[in-house]
């Protein structure tokens, strides 16, 4: 199997059979997570403006008081990683193909030199979160395989995606392969690991911010 | 045909080709092929005295686009007369003689020249009902190749049928095509991919055979790397805009009159190694990115099944055919846990015993 | 002549200085320490009885008296009962007898009402006497002011 | 009958609802929310950190819950809830947790663990995993009306004592008054002052108010055990005595956790909405205040700060009455670091004082106030639940600091001109 015919082979049926899955996986345990459904709160409300479910999704992204101090490496290098990861896979120009092609819609995107710069920012952002896992007592106590391994997932596209622009270590067509794979693995393991709290993490803060608005409590 | 046994140079001389003009030819000629100046001096004077090698040009399931391309002169081109000087003894397209007398003409030459004869391969060979889809005088090609190849000194496959299969081999390959190295395992093999391949890639295989009686340095998948080391991208005078993300989104805007990359339209030159962004083509009048079109990737294999030519790398080719039928599926397999789960969590209701003071002791 | 409700007895008491204040609280508490026996109130109220109490001394018995104080606290969820309770309101009489900062604040009247408060749980355990505390501490103030030379 | 993992599991699998679906899978092991919880910081050990205190029921939702989790049960990959993991849990749910919603508020993708931690406890005393101390309060605010033994007859003691001291009568079971009071058993037997306060303060307010003969208990042993069942009993007492005596507002008294079990679990303990309203003693305070009902009388001078109730601020969202009420009061009112929404807990809240094998726990988290504390330096401290006092008298105790802690309500009351009121011949 030839380079061409391994990346043929990945943007091809690889990548049907991944977003089958992604798809798949999402609706399953979306379904799954939100039809357990939630009882009614009798009690007497006390209305607050700002003290809603849809007020705490935005946010809760926000570092509350005297947090940010206090775990300095985990918020920064966390939004670094975020917001380098958001800008990345939107606003870089063939991924912006990728979407028109998917969805038929289109956006400017970003110049590749500003991309190449934030992939770097990102990955090294993900490095510091890895070791801050390995070396801070609490994450390593609360750390499982998945959160190895989801990181390892996450970590992998973003450096073969930022090694294949810049024609590193292996020919483009290969190392453009292995980025799809890669991203294609992503694709397939979010709905059934952590990484599913992309999804879930608007839920989790609406209903959070919904059960406290309810008491008039803006969290 | 000229006569099989003069001298290279004398012939060239008759041509009005001076001894300079043939030393530079010599030179580019290593030079693009990546070999050190001073063996520019050893071709010239290998090829100057070189015995005419005896040459067979078989053609099986092609569309006579390589002997086209190599042959193309519409200005006496060296590449050109050196094919006229060299001792083509069996080429179906040029040779004048047809029918029984082509064939001895073959035969006679693999006797007169057994093992030393260069055997050129155009096109693919079909494998299917043993052979009997593509004949050539009531014997199959396989059969054909199989037998010329014993006495070759080395064989060329010319074009992209003859290295990995090409055109014929494409979805759904109905004569289960194959390539001259999926069949001859036994004899060094050059593939020179591209559909057609350039001229002076052919010549300088030449060259490098007759100087140095071995074939150039080869990549992974049998190519001399010194036409096909590069992707097409990485030589590609547009790269720059490329860099800036200045891309053409259409054939005819502004973008496409500006001479921006050709990324978006298709373009498959960052995934293909061919030498098109130097050499140029019809003697370096132009070359398709330059006259306005994406390299379609016809010196890789399988390029015809490598998605369209007009949809950028990045694009795939149609993943939501398949996957909204597979996410369907998924909101089924969604919808069923959650009945499962309302029963479940029913029936703990249901069987609730209400705690009383003494259950809170085990 | 002894005052005959809380708002005359409650002035009398402001009028006082610090140290009458803490001897009279004293004197109040003394009649429910029965309620406590906890040594570190007879050593406040012992010290509280001296008309002359040096500040380090007063800070070490108070220390000791507020240790007794919030050792009495009937535990959150622990089944009390109503005379061990009382101690802790002796306790904190005894507290404001030699509360070391004594202006600003009446410790007499704090300590007369801990004391009631104390009799109000020994009722509340049951025992119905009714020990007209009240008067008796409007009392116990007349014959403490006669001693001190002031008219009542 | 008696408690069993069986019964336990099975009120899990009747309280696991979508909310707590989506937190555990929004977790994503950052570890943040430990950092918010006192028992964490004050003690640096992983094993207190809030999401952590959860694990047994997150395997249980996912065995039971979702598809991958119960084919990971079936082959044997997630391994079964044990009794005896539950009985090690119990540290980390009981004598860990105060619910006091910090690491609710932190946790950056939503997840409202103090929500899960409470519906946790609901498995946990069905299968017979609850602490001791809790289980006894449990028992005699059912059997006898209080969690600490008091019965009515000491109630009457109480308003007998203060009839008499303030001249002002204490009304009990009088249909059609405005507010019912509810008393809390710690303020009963250790600040019996506050009862006083409310007379004074109902007085000057001029509204009519009432307890209650057969519900003066606030506190829900019920709902700190985490079951909802006995809550149900709890509640459903001060309902009916509301209900009897058509009053419009119940005051829940100084108490952090009576006021969240009566005004935001009991109505859906009793499933149906209330007839009448639940205030907390601070709001109705605040309602006075704003209305110009409370006329005080000079200034406390020391430095005076605020300790805030978790369940009252963070937790019940009533936050700037209690400035209000101070500035009235206070001159040198100064606020601590964090204090407020983010305020850090006494560490002895949602039943955790009562246990006590927590006590040593207690006093290693306690360090957190004591930091604020050290920061402010004041003379005083205010707070507003009886329970927060005490616990913060003992901490203070322990590390020999002398350090006086009052009720807001006391004080206020205290800043009231005496009642003059000719005294009522026999009430």
């Amino acid at each position: 199997m030839s380079e061409l015919q391994f990346l043929t082979w990945v943007r091809g049926p690889g990548l049907d059979l991944a977003i089958g899955i992604f798809l798949m996986g999402v609706l399953w345990r979306l379904f799954e997570i939100y039809s357990l459904g939630r009882k009614k709160d009798l009690a007497e409300p006390r209305s607050v403006a700002g003290a809603s479910g849809m007020s705490t999704v935005f946010r809760r992204s926000i570092p509350p008081a005297g947090m940010l101090k206090n775990s300095p490496v985990t918020y920064v290098a966390g939004y670094v990683f975020h917001v380098g990861l958001a800008i990345i896979v939107f606003f870089f120009a063939p991924h912006i193909k990728f979407f028109q092609s998917l969805l038929g819609v289109s956006w400017p995107g970003f110049p590749s030199q500003l991309i190449d710069f934030v992939a770097v920012l990102t990955i090294i952002a993900m490095l510091v979160l890895l070791f801050d896992r390995i070396t801070k007592p609490v994450k390593r106590y609360l750390s499982t395989f998945q959160d190895w391994f989801t990181w390892a997932l996450t970590f992998l596209p973003v450096l073969t995606g930022w090694m294949a622009v810049q024609h590193l270590l292996l020919p483009y067509t290969t190392m453009l392969a292995l980025h799809i794979l890669t991203v294609e693995l992503l694709l397939i393991f979010l709905p059934f690991t952590k990484l599913f709290h992309a999804f879930t993490v608007f839920g989790s803060r609406w209903y959070s911010g919904a059960v406290n608005g309810h008491k008039g409590v803006a969290v | 045909m000229r006569d099989k046994e003069g001298v290279l140079l004398a012939g060239l001389a008759e041509h009005g080709v001076s001894r300079r003009t043939f030393m530079k030819f010599c030179t580019t000629l290593a030079s693009l092929m990546a070999l050190p100046a001073a063996s520019g001096v050893a071709m010239a004077e290998a090829l100057a005295t070189a015995r005419r090698p005896s040459v067979i040009w078989l053609h099986f399931q092609e569309c006579t686009g390589c002997t086209e391309s190599i042959t193309r002169s519409h200005s006496p081109t060296i590449e050109g007369l050196i094919f006229d000087l060299i001792s083509l003894d069996y080429q179906e397209t040029l040779m004048a003689a047809a029918g029984h007398q082509a064939e001895e003409a073959l035969h006679k030459a693999m006797k007169d020249n057994e093992g030393k004869y260069l055997l050129i391969v155009e096109g693919s060979i079909a494998q299917g009902l043993n052979g009997a889809y593509s004949t050539v005088a009531g014997r199959s090609n396989l059969d054909t190749l199989k037998e010329v190849a014993k006495g070759a000194a080395a064989i060329v496959a010319v074009g992209s049928c003859a290295s990995y299969g090409g055109i014929p081999k494409a979805n759904p390959n109905p004569t289960s095509a194959a390539s001259v190295s999926d069949i001859i395992k036994d004899k060094p093999i050059v593939n020179i991919p591209g559909c057609p391949p350039i001229p002076v890639v052919m010549t300088g295989v030449m060259a490098h055979f007759l100087t140095f009686g071995s074939l150039p340095e080869l990549d992974k998948l049998g190519r001399p790397k010194a036409f096909y080391g590069e992707t097409i991208h990485d030589r590609c005078y547009r790269r720059a805009f490329y860099d800036q993300g200045k891309f053409a989104k259409t054939f005819d805007d502004e973008g496409a009159r500006n001479g921006w990359c050709l990324f978006e339209l298709g373009c498959k030159g960052p995934v293909t190694y061919n030498a098109c962004a130097t050499t140029k083509w019809n003697g370096g009048t132009s070359w398709p990115v330059e006259s306005g079109h994406g390299c379609l990737g016809c010196s890789e294999p399988d390029f015809w099944d490598a998605g369209s030519f007009y949809k950028a790398l990045s694009m795939p080719a149609n993943p939501l055919k398949v996957a909204s039928g597979v996410a369907a599926v998924g909101a089924a397999v969604g919808v069923a846990v959650s009945l499962a789960n309302r029963a479940k969590k029913g029936a703990a209701k249901a069987a609730h015993e209400t705690t009383t003071l003494p259950d809170l002791e085990k | 002549m002894a005052s005959t409700n809380d708002k005359e007895f409650r002035e009398k008491l402001e009028s006082l200085s610090a140290s009458q204040q803490r001897q009279v609280a004293a004197l109040f508490v003394q009649r429910v320490f029965g309620l406590s026996n906890d040594v570190r109130i007879r050593a406040a109220l012992d010290v509280a009885m001296r008309p002359e109490i040096s500040d380090a001394e007063l800070a070490v018995v108070s220390q000791a008296a507020n240790a007794a104080k919030v050792e009495s606290y009937a535990q959150c969820g622990k089944d009390t009962d109503w005379n061990t309770q009382a101690g802790l309101f002796v306790a904190k009489a005894a507290v404001s007898c030699i509360n070391p900062i004594a202006e600003g604040k009446n410790l007499a009247w704090e300590a007369a009402m801990q004391v009631r408060v104390a009799r109000t749980c020994e009722a509340a355990s049951g025992d119905v006497k009714d020990h007209k505390e009240a008067e008796a501490q409007y009392a116990i103030l007349d014959d403490f002011l006669r001693k001190q030379g002031n008219r009542p | 009958m008696s408690a069993s993992l069986e019964k336990g599991v099975r009120v899990l699998k009747e309280v696991i609802d979508a909310p707590i679906a989506s937190y555990f899978n929004s977790c994503v092991h950052c570890g943040l929310c430990a950092e918010a919880c006192l028992f964490y910081t004050e003690t640096g050990d992983p094993k207190y950190t809030p999401i952590h205190k959860l694990e047994p029921m997150r395997r249980l939702y996912e065995q039971e819950y979702t598809a991958l989790g119960r084919l990971k049960k079936l082959v044997g990959l997630s391994k079964a809830v044990t009794d005896a993991e539950l009985a090690e849990w119990q540290e980390l749910v009981y004598n860990s947790c105060t619910l006091c919603g910090r690491c609710s508020v932190v946790c950056p993708v939503g997840n409202d663990i103090v929500y899960m931690i409470r519906k946790f406890r609901e498995g946990m005393s069905a299968s017979g995993n609850a602490p001791e101390g809790i289980k006894g309060a449990a028992n005699r605010t059912i059997k006898i009306g209080s969690p600490m033994g008091v019965k009515l007859p000491a109630v009457r003691a109480q308003m007998r004592h203060v009839e008499e001291d303030f001249g002002l009568p204490i009304p009990m079971d009088a249909e059609g008054a405005e507010y019912l009071v509810m008393l809390s058993s710690m303020e009963i037997m250790n600040f019996p002052e506050y009862l006083g306060a409310i007379a004074k303060i109902m007085h000057q307010a001029g509204k009519t108010w009432t307890l209650c003969s057969t519900a003066f208990e606030a506190t829900n042993a019920g709902m700190q055990i985490g079951n909802s069942d006995l809550a149900r009993v709890i509640v459903s007492r001060i309902v009916e005595g509301a209900e009897k005596l058509k009053v419009k507002t119940v005051i829940s008294p100084e108490c952090g956790h009576a006021y969240t079990a009566l005004r935001w679990e009991g109505a859906n303990l009793m499933g149906r909405p209330f007839g009448f309203k639940v205030r907390h003693i601070i709001e109705v305070l605040g309602e006075f205040q704003e209305q110009g009902l409370l006329k005080t009388e000079g200034f406390e001078t020391d430095r005076l700060t605020f300790h805030d109730p978790c369940q009252l601020a963070r937790r019940g969202g009533v936050i700037k009455q209690q400035r209000n009420l101070m500035n009235m009061v206070a001159k040198n009112f100064v606020e601590m670091p964090d204090a407020g929404f983010m305020n850090w807990c006494c560490g002895g809240g949602g039943g955790a004082s009562a246990i006590e094998e927590g006590e040593e726990l207690r006093m290693e988290a306690f360090k957190k106030k004591k930091s604020q504390f050290d920061t402010v330096k004041p003379d005083r401290v205010v707070t507003a639940c009886a329970n927060c006092r005490i616990v913060m008298e003992e901490g203070l105790e322990h590390y020999k600091m002398n350090l006086p802690v009052v009720g807001l309500t006391e004080m206020i009351a205290d800043h009231l001109p005496n009642p003059v009121v000719t005294k009522p011949e026999g009430n």
